[in-house]
């Protein structure tokens, strides 16, 4: 049964994206959005699955890769951000506004 | 093919470049070369303007080039009567206005010494000026509408910086609200504009042959809207009229006359040809509430026009009530009132031109604007004072002086018009003829405030005018007059273009004159 | 045993793209292998010829009327005329940002350093300052070039991200404001990031409804299946997000002014100008041609997004008091008149070609005419950096004339006066746009009326804040100590004189660059 | 055929074709005289009395030549240029009505031409003051010869302006400032009349021209309004109620202002468009004509009355002046049978009241330019010249026998009493009154004690100014009998604006004329015992309730100023106020609106990239359900 999957996909990707908004720590947020992208692969394969097409699995790999080449770099802007400010909050950087 | 037009065209802008490129320093030979270069224009029009044949095609020195294929638009130009008086009037203010402004970017000095505005940039103020030149020629020659839309709206630029950079102390706000007031009418143009290409379907621009493409009378009325509400801003009619006594005011005496004296008749002629011809039948749908507005523009600007305190800015105010004549006139369906209406905007320009370039050497020696600072100029300067009083009258329309036949015209065409019944028009005439009293009374009650009555402390150090300001004022009055007692040559060149019109729009035109039914 | 069939790779047709890829790929290994002082002398010349060299490419496929009609790379990519004329203009777009970025003092010595610590001394006494910003850039325009001739989802995705990765690393690289720069950076970075997440997410419904991500694919699927599936609809949705986030559309739009503020302003021109014009390319491609037989529904909710884009943009850059924060909001406000653009469209190929034709011509005349004005923001500096707060303007006119005035002129061109090449783009997609709306039986015709006066009502809003750094220019008295205008670097000359010249030429005879566009146009997207 | 108006035939050649010189001559002196300025200050004045001697010389030439035409051919029309094509022909119409006028204009112009080489002579801007006389001379001239209502109404406003410049000529005298723009507002009231007159003639008969419209003989209801309109014009220009108010403040100008322009010749423009118009728009007994008696009886009465009560002696002359329009329209108003008489009145009046203006102007250049008459007194002796003209234009004025005024005035009373009686005995009582007020004026200039100031040095003028004065009394005393004995303006006149059915006959001893004799001579008794035998104070007394109503010209001005003047001010002070903040203000409110909005959007973007990220989940939700709305529809 296809569905469950998809649900669990949506409830990750949902999970994610509220985990962007509520949380402050900019790895965490960082790492919802990874949770997201994580959704968007099960959601791929499950649909690979309905559809009867490995398309589907094979963009999953690809979205790792991408995954892994936002991951370098993300942390490296949050590193050289962490170390200017002493602090990872997202808040604290809003500088720019209005 | 005929390449008077194109030369008229490319001679001011050629001759912009020139202006602007000479060394530092320069700055009277910039002003030498300008008057030159206007000077050069006005006797190639004269050349051309002979070689007019009242009786001959509408369009006539016709020039067509491909500019734009893929949209259709070409660079077309070519005049009727009316657009070459208005060409006409464009190339003899200019020269005017380059003298009238001789000193203007200099620094402006007050009789006793105070600086009023300080020294700008000489060569920028004529290469504007000639750069406006060119497209005043071009907005009246095109008859590619898009062509025409593009001068519409180019011309704001160079204004837009003679008013800001040049113009008095609230000069950047006047500037502003002018731009943004005229772009924004021009921009529900351009929808119109591009509207009327879309639904005539026939993919061009050129105006004769999308006179009559619009059938669907719908589509007239939303298409008529955009041009209307455009050229009513330009024009300016109540109740879009307010950004006009801030731009003349603030603007430099030379810029305020070719603003108000040629940019805003662009929306009256617009109006004429554009709104009327095209949209035959929205024109006569709406007739009644146009003319409406231009009644209510001639008695408000009137009457605000008294209670003003700033000479430029009164000025302005008349220009609104006797821009409700000519729409009053344009929209008459009458081709006496038309006839009027064309040639009041040449005669207004005349006649506005004089007042403005009179009231900005009064307030070039005085260093105010305000009526109350003056008394007595008619003791210290008196022949000041006399062009500035005939001015005056030309501008309360004294008969013998040009403004009184055009609109006499006006008025008398709409009384008689027959279009629409004739109760609204007539009652229309009649209530516009209180503007002849309303306008003896703004107009003298400034010169009796200025000219008249013992002579003010600051005044007395007047000089009388120089010889450079009696050949601004002298051809203004001379042409002032001379129309004044003999309109017919420009009557001659007007009214076949005007008939025209009315049978595009499918008003009868038996003759000029629709005789009386009798009683 | 299966064999895996060997793909097809059509060179010729893809040689600008590994061009610039291979280029970005030799920057690395500069980097990892020249010595500090050699690297900038290298990468110069590398960036550039590379790009030119692209260019060059693209053209010979022009000029010898190779222009494929099927897609390539194995239905990955679609290289056809829309997409060649984008990359000459992205091309050219980044060859100028290249000769900005190349001058001095715009890029921090060592990012990681930390501002004003010794390790920043240190890194700037060495000089040379950060060299791998030209194989990020090189990876960016790669990106962008891919970006719009992608012709599956996977490949848009992955083009998305290459495009945006380096970009979100360069922001961050200002010298000057440094905080600024890196909040930039962190900001772009997590919200491309996020907005990534559902584009991909739309990816993946699309492709559980379709079950494919081609995008030709996606329209025959279209077109077969009768339900309009709430899956697909989400998916849509989705995907709009992702594309609206890039060209920063309203409700999208929020990213923009704070990072095209805070990068260094070299970036920001190569953002506002090629990814913007890679990202609307991007668009087109998904909706006309992945859900072009589904126009009916996307329609509508892109004429939300327009209007309030063009609203969103024009009335927000009224109060901005920095000058390229108000670049960015009037960037935005250009996105919605694009975005108009982008919805003209028809029943027939023909007509569809006049509005791409609109949409390509708006974007090159945009875009070379931004990189001239951050150019000249470049020029305009205080003691700490470029002079962004607008009151340090104020004066500019009297003080360097020839510089005010050409930025006065850029002003007006993205005010949309006419004679200048700003006006005939917002012609061009206006018109587009009322003619798709009077085709017989197109009940969007009101509607698209409505939008285009929308569109002029936000044109003449815009134009009051164009107006206001003209007045700001021109009609104020220079304050005391002005700012300093820089002496521009040979590079920066050329790109404001390019700049200008294409601005006022198109302006005068846009007939040269309609007829380019239209020729690109006219082949339409690869279906 | 009941009006007799002669068909008009056209005229190429002789003096008739050249008449346009008429106005060209006065018209160039002022040109030359405006444009060349000072160069010319020392010879301008005699260049000013010369155009307007050649100008006259040109109307004798032409009055001969057209009296040489059979009766039926005395209309004459010069065809000179098309004015506005299709509509306007310009060109003057030489008739006998225009012709009289013409001499009369340029004759009694040219005396007070001469007379003010030395009222003027001490003025630094005399050769100006000539510049506007001669402008005057040539604007009434287009005025009277103009053969359409456009060319006459260029004329009209010409003397408008002509008067206004006068009047204002010391204008460096607020007084005078204000006393010329109110002329010129006030008479523009009644140029309005003219115009939508001239509009509604255009849209009935499609012609303009004098020569085109058809006589009419019973009134229809647009001949009604075109006839009240017409009446509204001329009673701007000559002074007739309910807008006579600027006359008396127009004596602001200069003297010989006042007896050419607000005397002799401007003022009555408004009889002469009436008789011009009247076979048109005024047929005897017609509505239109009644008003035009009405007003004309009600102004001659008020004119008079004023004129009782002034100390000023040419504010006296000014209300006169009205009165004896008043009398002239009253004429006007009665058809044929009173034009002639009208007109007639109009050319003595002429003479007789230029004579008294000059005769006053030249008491006042004896005395200071002082115009208080209580500050007068005794002064026949000193001026005999001065007194003795004087003296004969008032005999002519109060319609003494056998001077000019008794004929004329005399006639339209006649007329009038058998036409309409009540306006006719009111005519009579105003003659009555008129015997009062100038006897008052008399004895108190000549007669009695001395009562001027111990700086003032009383003398007699030079010849340039008597000897004008003395062909001006010369007429004042003959003219009269001249042309109303045995009808000879009348028959004169007929072919122009046509004849009564039953020619008039003078009667020395009607009913009318005696009543009118007995009571001026009541009138001038009466003023013997207040202002000839009794002393007069040199301060003015308070005076009864009537006294002061008359001084105050019978409250005409405080009417205005309450009808027209303060709401006209508080009209424009709202509407300034309405434009400023109400239209501007909705302008300037929408950019500040949307200013503000853009000033509290922006804080939207609160630099948290958290709020971004939910602007855009938000922003997805939108899409995603706007999409699937749709996609339900």
């Amino acid at each position: 049964m296809t569905t469950h999957y998809l649900i669990l996909s949506g409830l990750l990707f949902a999970i994610g994206a509220m985990g962007v908004l509520i949380r402050r720590n900019a790895i965490v947020v960082f790492m919802c959005v990874e949770l997201m992208l994580n959704a968007c692969n099960l959601a791929f394969v499950t649909f690979s699955r309905q559809v009867g097409n490995l398309e589907g699995q094979i963009i999953a790999f690809f979205v790792m890769v991408v995954a892994a080449a936002e991951v370098v770099v993300g942390l490296a802007i949050i590193v050289t951000i962490f170390r200017t400010r002493r602090s990872a909050s997202v808040d604290d950087a809003n500088l720019l506004k209005y | 093919m005929s390449p008077w037009l194109p030369i008229l065209m490319a001679v001011p802008v050629l001759g912009a470049i020139v202006v602007a490129l000479l060394p530092k320093g320069s700055d009277k030979l910039a002003k030498q070369v300008t008057l030159l270069v206007s000077l050069a224009v006005l006797v190639l029009t004269g050349v051309m303007a002979a070689g007019f044949k009242p009786d001959g095609d509408r369009f006539q020195f016709v020039a067509e080039y491909d500019w734009i294929p893929s949209f259709g638009v070409k660079f077309g130009v070519g005049v009727d009567g009316v657009a070459l008086v208005l060409v006409a009037l464009s190339v003899v203010l200019v020269p005017i206005v380059v003298l009238a402004s001789w000193h203007d970017a200099d620094g402006v000095k007050t009789a006793d010494g105070t600086l009023i505005t300080p020294k700008r940039s000489v060569k920028t103020y004529f290469s504007l000026l000639l750069v406006l030149e060119t497209m005043m020629i071009g907005v009246f020659a095109a008859t590619d509408i898009f062509l025409f839309y593009v001068f519409f709206e180019a011309m704001l630029i160079p204004m837009y910086f003679m008013i800001g950079s040049y113009g008095g102390a609230q000069r950047s706000y006047a500037a502003v609200k002018f731009l943004l007031y005229s772009l924004f009418g021009g921009l529900l143009m351009l929808v119109a504009v591009i509207g009327l290409y879309v639904v005539a379907g026939s993919k061009t621009f050129m105006f004769p042959e999308l006179v009559g493409a619009i059938q669907d009378p719908a589509m007239q009325k939303w298409l008529f809207g955009g041009f209307f509400i455009a050229f009513a801003i330009k024009a300016p009619l109540w109740p879009v009229h307010t950004w006009l006594p801030d731009a003349a005011a603030q603007a430099p005496a030379g810029a305020a006359v070719l603003l108000v004296g040629v940019l805003d008749k662009v929306g009256t002629f617009g109006m004429l040809r554009f709104c009327l011809e095209l949209f035959p039948d929205a024109a006569k749908a709406f007739t009644v509430p146009i003319v409406v507005l231009a009644v209510i523009s001639i008695i408000y600007g009137a009457i605000v026009a008294i209670g003003q305190t700033d000479m430029k800015r009164l000025i302005a105010y008349t220009s609104i009530s006797h821009f409700g004549f000519i729409v009053m006139g344009v929209f008459a369906m009458s081709s006496v009132a038309q006839s009027g209406a064309a040639l009041y905007m040449v005669n207004h320009g005349f006649a506005t031109g004089a007042l403005f370039l009179a009231a900005g050497f009064l307030i070039a020696r005085r260093g105010s604007p305000f009526i109350g600072d003056y008394g007595g100029v008619q003791k210290v300067a008196p022949v000041l004072a006399g062009f500035f009083l005939v001015a005056g009258l030309a501008g309360l329309s004294l008969p013998g002086l040009s403004s009184f036949v055009s609109e006499f015209m006006v008025m008398i065409g709409t009384y008689s018009s027959q279009a629409h019944g004739s109760g609204a028009l007539t009652a229309a005439a009649v209530v516009s003829a209180v503007a002849v009293i309303l306008a003896a009374v703004y107009i003298l009650w400034m010169v009796q405030r200025t000219l008249n009555g013992p002579t003010a402390e600051p005044v007395k150090p007047f000089k009388d005018v120089n010889a450079r300001e009696i050949w601004v004022l002298a051809p203004l009055v001379a042409l002032i007059i001379g129309f004044g007692l003999f309109p017919k040559p420009l009557l001659d060149v007007i009214n076949p273009s005007v008939q025209q019109t009315l049978t595009n729009v499918g008003v009868p035109t038996s003759t000029i004159a629709e005789k009386g039914t009798g009683q | 045993m299966n064999t895996i069939p060997a793909p097809t790779i059509e060179y010729g047709t893809l040689a600008p793209l590994l061009v610039v890829f291979g280029a970005a790929i030799i920057g690395v290994l500069v980097e990892a292998l020249a010595p500090r002082y050699l690297r900038k002398a290298i990468h110069m010349p590398l960036t550039l010829l590379s790009l030119a060299g692209a260019f060059a490419l693209v053209l010979v496929q022009v000029l010898r009327g190779q222009v494929s009609t099927t897609a390539s790379a194995m239905g990955a990519l679609a290289v056809d005329g829309p997409s060649l004329f984008i990359w000459g203009v992205i091309l050219v777009l980044s060859f100028v940002c290249v000769l900005l970025i190349n001058d001095e003092g715009h890029f921090v010595a060592s990012a990681a350093a930390v501002p004003g610590s010794a390790d920043e001394e240190q890194a700037e006494s060495a000089g040379g300052g950060h060299t791998e910003v030209y194989p990020l850039v090189l990876f960016a325009v790669g990106g962008m070039l891919l970006f719009p001739a992608s012709h599956d989802l996977l490949m848009m995705f992955v083009a998305l991200e290459v495009m945006s990765l380096p970009l979100y690393l360069l922001c961050g690289l200002a010298r000057r404001r440094r905080l600024l720069s890196q909040e930039a950076s962190m900001k772009y970075f997590l919200l491309g990031a996020f907005s990534s997440a559902f584009f991909l997410y739309g990816i993946a419904m699309v492709y559980g409804y379709a079950g494919t991500v081609s995008l030709p694919g996606v329209n025959e699927a279209l077109a077969r299946g009768a339900a309009l599936d709430p899956l697909l609809m989400i998916g849509l949705a989705l995907l709009g997000v992702g594309l609206m986030f890039k060209i920063g559309a309203a409700p999208f739009q929020a990213w923009k002014p704070d990072v095209y503020q805070g990068a260094p302003t070299p970036i920001t021109a190569l953002m506002a100008s090629g990814t913007l014009v890679a990202a609307v390319g991007a668009v087109m491609r998904v909706f006309w041609v992945g859900l072009g037989n589904l126009d009916w529904n996307w329609r509508p909710a892109i004429w939300g997004v327009a209007a309030l884009t063009m609203i969103v943009g024009s009335i927000l850059a009224i109060t901005q008091t920095d000058i390229k924060r108000m670049l960015a909001y009037s960037s935005v406000a250009h996105a919605g008149f694009l975005l108009v653009g982008v919805m003209a469209t028809f029943g027939t190929a023909e007509q569809n070609a006049g509005s791409l034709k609109a949409v390509l011509f708006y974007l090159a005349v945009y875009g070379i005419t931004t990189v001239g004005a951050f150019a000249v923001v470049t020029l305009v500096r205080d003691p700490g950096g470029e002079a962004g707060h607008l009151s340090r303007w104020a004066g500019l006119g009297k003080r360097a004339p020839m510089l005010a005035g050409v930025f006065a002129f850029f002003l007006l061109a993205f005010a949309g006066i006419p004679l200048t090449s700003g006006f005939f783009g917002k012609y061009a997609v206006f018109a587009a746009a009322l003619e798709s709306g009077t085709q017989p039986g197109d009940s969007m015709g009101g509607w698209m009326a409505a939008l285009v006066v929308v569109g002029v009502v936000a044109s003449a809003i815009a134009a009051f804040f164009y107006v206001r750094v003209i007045v700001l220019m021109f009609f104020s008295e220079p304050s005391a100590e002005g700012p300093a205008i820089a002496v521009p670097s040979m590079g920066t000359v050329a790109v404001i004189a390019v700049s200008l010249l294409v601005t006022v030429g198109v302006g005068l005879y846009p007939e040269s660059m309609l007829g380019v566009a239209d020729d690109a146009a006219r082949s339409l997207f690869i279906r | 055929m009941e009006s007799h108006i002669a068909e008009i035939a056209q005229h190429t050649g002789g003096v008739i074709g050249l008449s346009w010189l008429m106005i060209a001559f006065p018209l160039v002196g002022a040109f030359v005289l405006l444009v060349f300025g000072r160069f010319t200050n020392r010879w301008g004045h005699l260049l000013g009395v010369a155009m307007s001697l050649a100008s006259f010389a040109v109307a004798v030439l032409a009055f001969f030549e057209l009296v040489g035409f059979g009766e039926e051919q005395r209309r004459r029309a010069v065809h000179l240029y098309e004015f506005i094509p299709g509509m306007v022909d310009m060109g003057l119409l030489i008739d006998p009505l225009s012709i009289s006028f013409a001499l009369l204009i340029t004759g009694v112009g040219s005396l007070i031409h001469i007379y003010s080489i030395g009222y003027m002579s001490h003025d630094e801007h005399r050769r100006r003051f000539f510049a506007y006389l001669n402008l005057f001379v040539a604007a009434m001239l287009l005025l009277v010869l103009a053969d359409n209502y456009v060319g006459l109404f260029i004329g009209w406003e010409g003397v408008g302006l002509a008067s206004y410049l006068l009047i204002g000529f010391w204008q460096f005298k607020p007084s005078a400032a204000v006393a010329a723009k109110k002329a010129f507002v006030v008479n523009r009231v009644g140029d309005f009349g003219l115009l939508v007159g001239m509009f509604l003639i255009w849209t009935t008969f499609g012609t303009l021209a004098f020569g085109e419209l058809q006589p009419i003989t019973s009134e229809n209801p647009t001949t009604l309004a075109i006839g009240l309109l017409l009446l509204l014009g001329a009673c701007g220009k000559s002074a007739q109620l309910p807008l006579q108010s600027w006359l008396l403040d127009a004596m602001e100008g200069p003297t010989p202002v006042s007896a050419l322009i607000h005397a002799a010749t401007m003022v009555t423009a408004g009889v002469y468009l009436v008789v011009r118009s009247g076979a048109f728009f005024f047929p005897e007994g017609s509505g239109a004509a009644l008003a035009v008696a009405i007003v004309g009886a009600a102004t001659l009465l008020a004119g008079a009355i004023i004129g009782c009560a002034k100390d000023d002696i040419k504010k006296g002359l000014a209300g006169s002046t009205m009165s004896q329009i008043g009398y002239m329209m009253l004429g006007a108003g009665l058809g044929p049978a009173g034009y002639a008489f009208a007109i007639g009145h109009l050319i003595t009046h002429g003479f007789f009241k230029a004579d008294l203006f000059l005769g006053a102007g030249s008491v006042m250049h004896g005395m200071n330019d002082e115009v208080d008459m209580r500050k007068y007194g005794g002064l026949r002796k000193l001026m005999p010249i001065t007194f003795a003209t004087f003296f004969i234009g008032y005999l002519a004025i109060i319609g003494f026998p056998l001077l000019s005024g008794y004929f004329t005035k005399d006639g339209i009373i006649e007329t009038a009493v058998h036409h309409q009686p009540i306006l006719g005995w009111l005519a009579v009582l105003g003659a009555g009154i008129t015997g009062f007020y100038m006897s008052r004026m008399v004895f108190m200039t000549f007669f009695g004690q001395k009562r001027w100031a111990d700086d003032a040095h009383p003398h007699e003028s030079p010849s340039v100014m008597t000897i004008p004065l003395m062909i001006l009394s010369l007429g004042a005393l003959g003219l009269g009998a001249y042309l109303v004995l045995s009808n000879r303006l009348l028959l004169f006149l007929a072919p122009a604006v046509g004849r009564p059915e039953e020619l008039p006959a003078f009667h020395f001893t009607s009913t009318p004329g005696l009543a009118t004799l007995a009571l001026v001579a009541v009138g001038a008794a009466f003023a013997w015992m207040r202002y000839g035998r009794a002393e007069v104070p040199s301060v003015q007394p308070r005076g009864s309730f009537l006294t002061t109503f008359a001084r105050r010209d019978l409250y005409g001005d405080a009417l205005n100023e309450s009808l027209f003047m303060r709401p006209g001010q508080w009209l424009t002070r709202l509407a300034v106020y309405f434009d400023n903040r109400g239209i501007d203000g909705i302008v300037n409110g929408l950019a500040a609106g949307i200013g503000g909005s853009s000033g509290r959007l922006r804080r939207i973007q609160t630099g948290f990239a958290r709020t971004y990220a939910l602007s855009i989940l938000i922003g997805a939700a939108l899409l995603t359900g706007a999409l699937l709305l749709v996609g339900n529809i």
